[in-house]
């Protein structure tokens, strides 16, 4: 490279920009973009179809529909950004609202404990920290034991999913308490605050994960963790509070959404985790660990919900809305590698 | 006809006959409330049991009636949620001398001693006559479908359609497949609301789109008496204590009530009446039911699926059920 | 030894030839109209800087790559196409410079992979490989159970498997890139010894190597490349090491130590270590002054690395005490060693010294994250503006702040992994072999920064067994299994370093 | 592998093994019988819960019920050995028999399109071929485009599914043809024929993987693609092939299981790579290639199931199933941690 062109005494003057690396920064800056054409283009092709795509309902609906998802995916995001993965989102997603519900809501109205141990309020708490205790958990089989984190979550995944089944009896928790119900379902200026919070959520998490010491920790683990171990970055803990963070969201996601539909029901989440990752490698976030951004992987998550939103729009035969979610998800990542080079591996 | 002959008891020398009982699911509220019933039911009965759980997966299920055979029970009760799928088991049982009663669904082929079902189709007539009577014959409805590789549902979609088509041709149906999903079927309704705002009616395939669906109608002021001209009738489909509350608070208009607990309790009594080698004919049965002949040797007693309302008053001719009627099984949990 | 046994005649077609060769990575030109020629028979260096384009040559000559344009000829018959790897491996075998051992196989199949003993049935005849892969390895005397997986060799080990297979293969032509750079004297000494045999029996050699003593004590003739182009080549005989020297690099250069001042005696001694013992038991006590350079030497499992990083924090040491500046270090803790002003340059560049994927101005204030921002947030103006600084003052080579680590050479890389050794204005700068696969204009870069940092009253402990390095250290340690058996100050004949560093006493014997 | 095996010809001149190394290699040895012991102790305690457990009928019945998912342990297995992972699997196990049952039976009985133009007997060839087809896709897209696999077989997960419930509306096909239903429903010496499928497809799995330069070059590929590539193994070639025949296989399975059902249902194979991967890492192969063995992969899936008997024998309650299975595949994973090293990393 460069240091082969002999430059005897360095020059005051930075030596002239080479071409490659220039074009690396432009490409690395382009990269949080590359999914913006692509949206404007749904768009388009969305108000062609029904008119009704851009009117304000409408956007606040698809806003709102992947709020909670969005928020999974800024989850999912910062862990794939150490290099590791975490499955078991999906189920945190359910269990947390779910064991909230379960001490909290009182038997004669539907199935739960109602123990008269937790008054209302604490449902809130509780649901946050059962995340806390998912993510603490996964933290200690993948950084303590250094078991593989695929298949811890995986493992984690089934077992929550199935304590969630376990303590509901497969049954939906209703009357949940006003506590739990209200970020979900409350509007705040005329826009629900889901929306609010999953936006402030990705906007703490650009700045965090752009700006802060500890988020670029994170993109030092992922790209070379002996590095950043032996640069002083206590890789351990940082990767103990990803999961930790990581799994806290996944539970406040899950306390949107079953606010939203003020239930929880047993299988709150099942198969998310397919969308989630879809969405964030759509949005340019490596599943090997270092690369994305958390701009990137909310263009990832728009793009998926409103082309889902266009098919529901348009009315495509039942039968095959999956096979079209599918091949929108394939077709996305091979343009995205097209355009954005190697944005998916 | 009546009850059937009762047989010389053939069946099973002393002690009680022992009954396997696979269970569908058990992620969804009315099938847990049938795995409820099921002991009790098996108590009054005095039969013994064995229970599996196939999770929806017609795998497990022929693994399971494998390992019923292994532990030598005398009858099956199942409740196949895919009925094509289960015939090399049903042949397997039969070369055993093991009869068979099927819950909620009827098997393309095979044989079996029983179907006790309630006629999913039932359900969708019932919904379209209710919606159809109620809108007054126009407008739009969104029919939140279930699964498409559900039996039940699709039973459900089509006759609910069939009978918008023949009866309701002024109504407009929007069907939204939802996966059994409260999610998906959230924000699906939600798109459909965002583009038909004169949406004028929703039926719900299952009690799984429940709480989403008043979520959103809160959310959009529609939560009004019937009496305004803006009042969205819902109708749901399980008859789970949570929606006989919802329609006594007026939140919603109807559900059919499917019968849990006589799934339970005639499963059983059937499997043990098959043991005990007693047979049936078609015609009205003792619980206010019928036995039909749906194919050559192949029975199914029909149990009453009533439609509940508010006030209990008939619909286009249909009688209904009081939504406090303590004879659900509802109410009775 | 300089000249070859084997005589070609002019007539003779050379054992290969490539032409007009350009290859382009991205938009890197890796190589541009470069070419060489190999007579059958004849020892051929091959030299350049960092990034001169030799690996890549390499890939190209043995069919790994493709050229973008040129043309290559075995014997002045045009080269097989790609697709058909038997008919190069015929003509070719080689050692590349990356690790080609497969860490999850055994030992023995990474000798005979893809040509494994097979029955008639063609299934895989395991006892008779391992017969084969024992004998194979007895030839180097490697002390290996060919049963073991590769993963548990020795870096040194592996890269005996790499020669033992590449020599294996009955080639007439043998590539070596870089075959020393993992080896101890003693190794290199083995390796040279069966170069010899080979050429006595015709086999031609193409070796490249950044130690220009070997290319004198091996090569015919060497070919420079530089800048991804083909400069000159000569026989080795007639070409000066200063020659040789501004041809790679295309001017005068010369190793510092010339002005060597040692440290006033009355400096405060800064570093003292004391009865430290790692885990596989070596050990080190030890007292460094502010300003003086110490060296640390000794050959390939001598412990000398172990110990290092025991004092950095990077390994957990299980005895003894690392006290710098009065501040008792906790042990095993490198951001505990940072915040005490330890500046660590690690072994291997690429495991531990960089993130690839990360900009220089990310990877050189990765330890010092309190000097870019405040309340953990970073300020990316201030993190430029400390990356620009060391940008000029190491001479890297970039187009700016910006530039992801991954696009510099190897040469520009070990000066980042320097810049951040340096960031945190260390008290105490341990350089663990800090010029490993750096070129000669990098290395005096590198070796020229010790003496600016000792001069403002930084401890400096150069780890590493490469006499250009231990030069300039005011006295050297050397360790020989895990203890110091030799102290030795400035002026060391080199005779006398080696021989410590094999374990021999020459005055004693 | 087997090539760990210490066989006596070893010359009496070979070195005396190193402390280190002896102990690797026993290590290396035991990894492939790491599940025994637990396998004998689950047996012990499946008799204890219910004598019923050792009677040959229930043993058959756990042989056949794990067969079809053996054979896609067995296709996992494979492609994780390259450094590869195939979540598609999972869909080609339903979507070929599908295919072929809609190309071939009658629409008067069933869905299907019946069009005549498939005689019954092409119903095999056609199964064999999609998944051939399906795996040459992912061949295209992973070896040939560079696109990362775990997410082109995430979309190809979605897609093909979809496809599947396009085609048949989300119902059953049933009344296949007899050559469909052959292999999954007839017997050979009284044992199942898929039994004895699943068992001879092992022992080729074995023999391949262990024994021929084409199954090494599997491990060589997993263990460091550059290094195979350098000692003149076609990596793109073996990549492709073996997609190829993990996809033939997992369309094999699905045939087995059609056969044994009499039908196609639409859900056929959802959900099932969970189990599948949690099989294969659970009997040592290694998520990061290179390692692993086909026996051990059969340790595996046969604990898995035989675990799975036992809580169904004895009786578990139903809403506690999910959990339990989760709870096995995670407490396998930490034992064969804790006993085997490294094998599931
Ligand atoms: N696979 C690759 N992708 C991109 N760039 C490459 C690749 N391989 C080599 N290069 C670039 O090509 C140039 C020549 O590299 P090469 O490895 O041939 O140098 P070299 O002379 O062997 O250097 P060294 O002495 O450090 O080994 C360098 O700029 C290098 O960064
Ligand atoms: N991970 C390990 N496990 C067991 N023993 C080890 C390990 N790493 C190193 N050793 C042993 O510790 C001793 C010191 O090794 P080390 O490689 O650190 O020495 P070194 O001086 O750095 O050698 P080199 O110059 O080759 O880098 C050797 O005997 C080596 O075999
Ligand atoms: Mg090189
Ligand atoms: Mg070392």
């Amino acid at each position: 490279m460069s240091d082969t062109l002999s430059t005897g005494t360095v020059p005051a003057s930075a030596p002239p920009p080479t071409r490659p690396s220039s074009r690396h920064l432009a490409v690395a800056r382009l990269r949080d973009l590359a999914l913006v054409p692509a949206i404007v283009a749904v768009a388009i092709v969305g108000w062609i179809i029904s008119p009704v795509f851009l009117s304000t309902d409408n956007v606040l609906n698809v806003l709102q529909s992947m709020s909670e998802i969005a928020i999974l995916v800024l989850a999912q995001t910062i862990v794939l950004i150490t290099g590791k993965m975490d499955l078991s989102l999906e189920s945190t997603f359910g269990l947390a609202p779910g064991i909230a519900a379960w001490l909290v809501v009182d038997p004669e109205l539907t199935r739960g404990l109602g123990l008269g141990l937790l008054p209302d309020a604490w449902a809130v708490p509780v649901v946050l920290l059962v995340g806390a205790l998912v993510g603490a958990f996964n933290g200690l089989l993948i950084v303590r034991f250094g078991l593989n984190g695929f298949i811890v979550t995986l493992g984690m995944l089934i077992i929550l999913r199935g304590l969630l089944t376990g303590i509901s009896g497969g049954q939906t928790f209703f009357a949940l308490p006003g506590s739990m119900t209200y970020l979900g379902s409350t509007s705040w200026l005329g826009v629900p605050a889901s929306i609010w919070v999953s936006l402030l959520l990705f906007a703490a998490g650009i700045v965090v994960l752009g700006h802060t010491r500890a988020g670029r920790a994170l993109y030092a683990i992922g790209g070379n963790a002996d590095a950043a171990r032996a640069a002083g970055i206590r890789t351990d803990r940082v990767l103990w509070v990803a999961l930790v963070v990581a799994s806290v969201l996944a539970a406040l996601a899950g306390l949107l959404i079953s606010g939203r539909l003020a239930a929880v029901p047993a299988a709150q989440g099942d198969g998310a985790i397919f969308q989630v990752f879809a969405a964030a490698v759509i949005g340019g976030v490596s599943l090997n660990g270092g690369r994305g951004s958390v701009f990137g992987a909310f263009t990832g998550v728009l793009l998926l919900f409103m082309i889902i939103n266009v098919l529901t729009l348009a009315g495509v035969p039942a039968q095959w809305t999956n096979f079209l979610n599918g091949a929108v998800i394939l077709i996305a990542l091979v343009v995205s590698r097209i355009t954005g080079g190697k944005a998916q591996t | 006809a009546g009850c059937g002959d009762r047989g010389a008891g053939t069946g099973t020398g002393g002690g009680k006959p022992l009954i396997g009982v696979d269970y569908p699911r058990s992620d969804t509220d009315f099938w847990n409330s049938y795995i409820r019933y099921v002991p009790q039911s098996a108590g009054q009965l005095g039969v013994d049991l064995k229970t599996t759980n196939s999770q929806n997966d017609i795998a497990n299920l022929i693994s399971n009636a494998q390992t019923f055979m292994s532990q030598g029970v005398k009858g099956v009760v199942m409740a196949p949620q895919d009925t094509a799928a289960i015939a090399p088991t049903l042949a397997q049982l039969e070369s055993r001398k093991i009869p068979v009663v099927t819950i909620d669904t009827r098997p393309d082929t095979g044989t079996v001693f029983m179907v006790v079902r309630a006629d999913n189709r039932a359900y969708g007539t019932k919904a379209c006559q209710f919606l159809g009577t109620k809108l007054g014959g126009r407008g739009k409805v969104v029919m939140l479908q279930g699964g498409l590789d559900s039996i039940n549902g699709r039973d459900r979609t089509e006759a609910f359609s069939e009978c918008m088509g023949k009866e309701f041709p002024g109504i407009k149906v929007f069907g939204e497949a939802t996966d059994w999903k409260a999610d998906v079927a959230a924000s699906k309704l939600q798109t459909r609301f965002a583009s038909d705002p004169d949406i004028r009616g929703v039926y719900m395939q299952s009690s799984f789109a429940l709480s989403g669906t008043l979520q959103i109608l809160k959310q959009r002021g529609l939560q009004v008496p019937p009496t305004d001209p803006k009042h969205v009738f819902v109708v749901s489909n399980d008859g789970i204590p949570e929606e006989l509350k919802n329609i006594g608070d007026g939140l919603i208009d109807a559900t059919v009530s499917q019968p849990a607990d006589l799934y339970a309790r005639y499963g059983l009594e059937y499997a043990k009446a098959a043991i005990e080698g007693k047979t049936f004919q078609p015609g009205p049965t003792d619980h206010g039911s019928t036995i039909i002949q749906v194919r050559d040797g192949l029975l199914e007693d029909q149990l009453p699926a009533p439609l509940v309302t508010l006030d209990g008053a008939p619909v286009a001719g249909q009688p209904t059920v009081k939504y406090d009627d303590p004879s659900l099984w509802g109410r009775k949990g | 030894m300089t000249t070859a046994p084997h005589h070609p005649g002019d007539d003779d077609p050379p054992v290969v030839e490539a032409v007009d060769i350009t290859k382009r990575f991205g938009s890197t030109l890796a190589l541009s109209g470069a070419g060489i020629m190999v007579r059958r028979g004849e020892t051929h260096a091959l030299v350049g800087r960092n990034g001169a384009g030799k690996s890549t040559l390499v890939g190209i000559l043995t069919g790994l790559q493709a050229a973008d344009g040129g043309a290559v000829a075995f014997d002045g018959r045009p080269a097989p196409p790609l697709a058909d790897r038997d008919a190069w491996r015929r003509r070719v075998a080689c050692v590349y410079q990356k690790s080609t051992i497969i860490p999850t196989l055994t030992v023995a199949e990474n000798l005979f992979l893809n040509r494994h003993a097979r029955s008639r049935a063609g299934l895989i005849r395991w006892s008779s490989l391992r017969r084969e892969a024992q004998h194979l390895l007895a030839q180097w005397s490697v002390d290996v159970d060919v049963r073991q997986p590769a993963a548990t060799l020795s870096v040194e080990q592996r890269q005996f498997v790499e020669i033992a297979r590449a020599l294996s293969f009955g080639a007439r032509f043998i590539v070596l890139d870089e075959p020393t750079a993992q080896l101890d004297a003693a190794g290199i000494d083995r390796l040279f010894t069966r170069i010899r045999d080979l050429r006595a029996q015709g086999v031609t050699f193409l070796f490249i190597s950044h130690h220009l003593q070997e290319i004198y004590d091996l090569c015919d003739r060497v070919t420079v490349f530089r800048d991804a182009r083909h400069i000159l080549t000569a026989p080795v005989a007639g070409l000066s090491r200063q020659a040789l020297v501004a041809a790679m690099t295309g001017e005068d250069v010369s190793m510092p130590e010339a002005d060597h001042r040692p440290p006033a005696s009355d400096a405060p001694v800064l570093l003292s270590v004391r009865d430290l013992v790692t885990g596989s038991g070596a050990r080190l006590s030890m007292r460094a002054r502010a300003g003086e350079v110490v060296g640390i030497a000794g050959g390939g499992g001598s412990g000398k690395v172990e110990v290092a990083e025991a004092v950095v924090g990077l390994a957990r040491p299980v005895a003894g005490s690392v006290t710098l500046a009065g501040r008792v270090l906790r042990p095993g803790s490198v951001p505990d060693a940072l915040a005490a002003g330890v500046g660590l340059v690690p072994q291997d560049r690429h495991r531990e010294g960089l993130v690839p994927g990360l900009s220089i101005g990310e990877n050189v204030t990765m330890t010092v994250p309190q000097r870019v921002g405040r309340y953990g947030f970073i300020s990316r103006a201030r993190r430029d503006a400390l990356a620009r600084d060391t940008i000029a003052a190491l001479t890297i080579k970039a187009s700016g702040p910006q530039t992801p680590v991954a696009d510099l050479s190897g040469g520009n890389q070990q000066k980042v992994v320097m810049g951040r050794a340096l960031a945190n204005d260390p008290r105490l700068l341990v350089l663990i072999t800090p010029t490993a696969g750096v070129d000669v204009r990098s290395k005096q870069t590198l070796l020229g920064v010790v003496e600016d940092v000792r001069r403002r009253g930084t401890a400096v402990l150069v780890v590493s067994d490469e006499l250009d390095d231990l030069r300039i250290c005011d006295r050297v340690l050397v360790m020989f299994q895990g203890r110091v058996v030799a102290e030795m100050a400035h002026g060391w004949s080199d005779n006398d370093l080696v021989a410590a560093m094999e374990g021999v006493d020459l005055h004693h014997v």
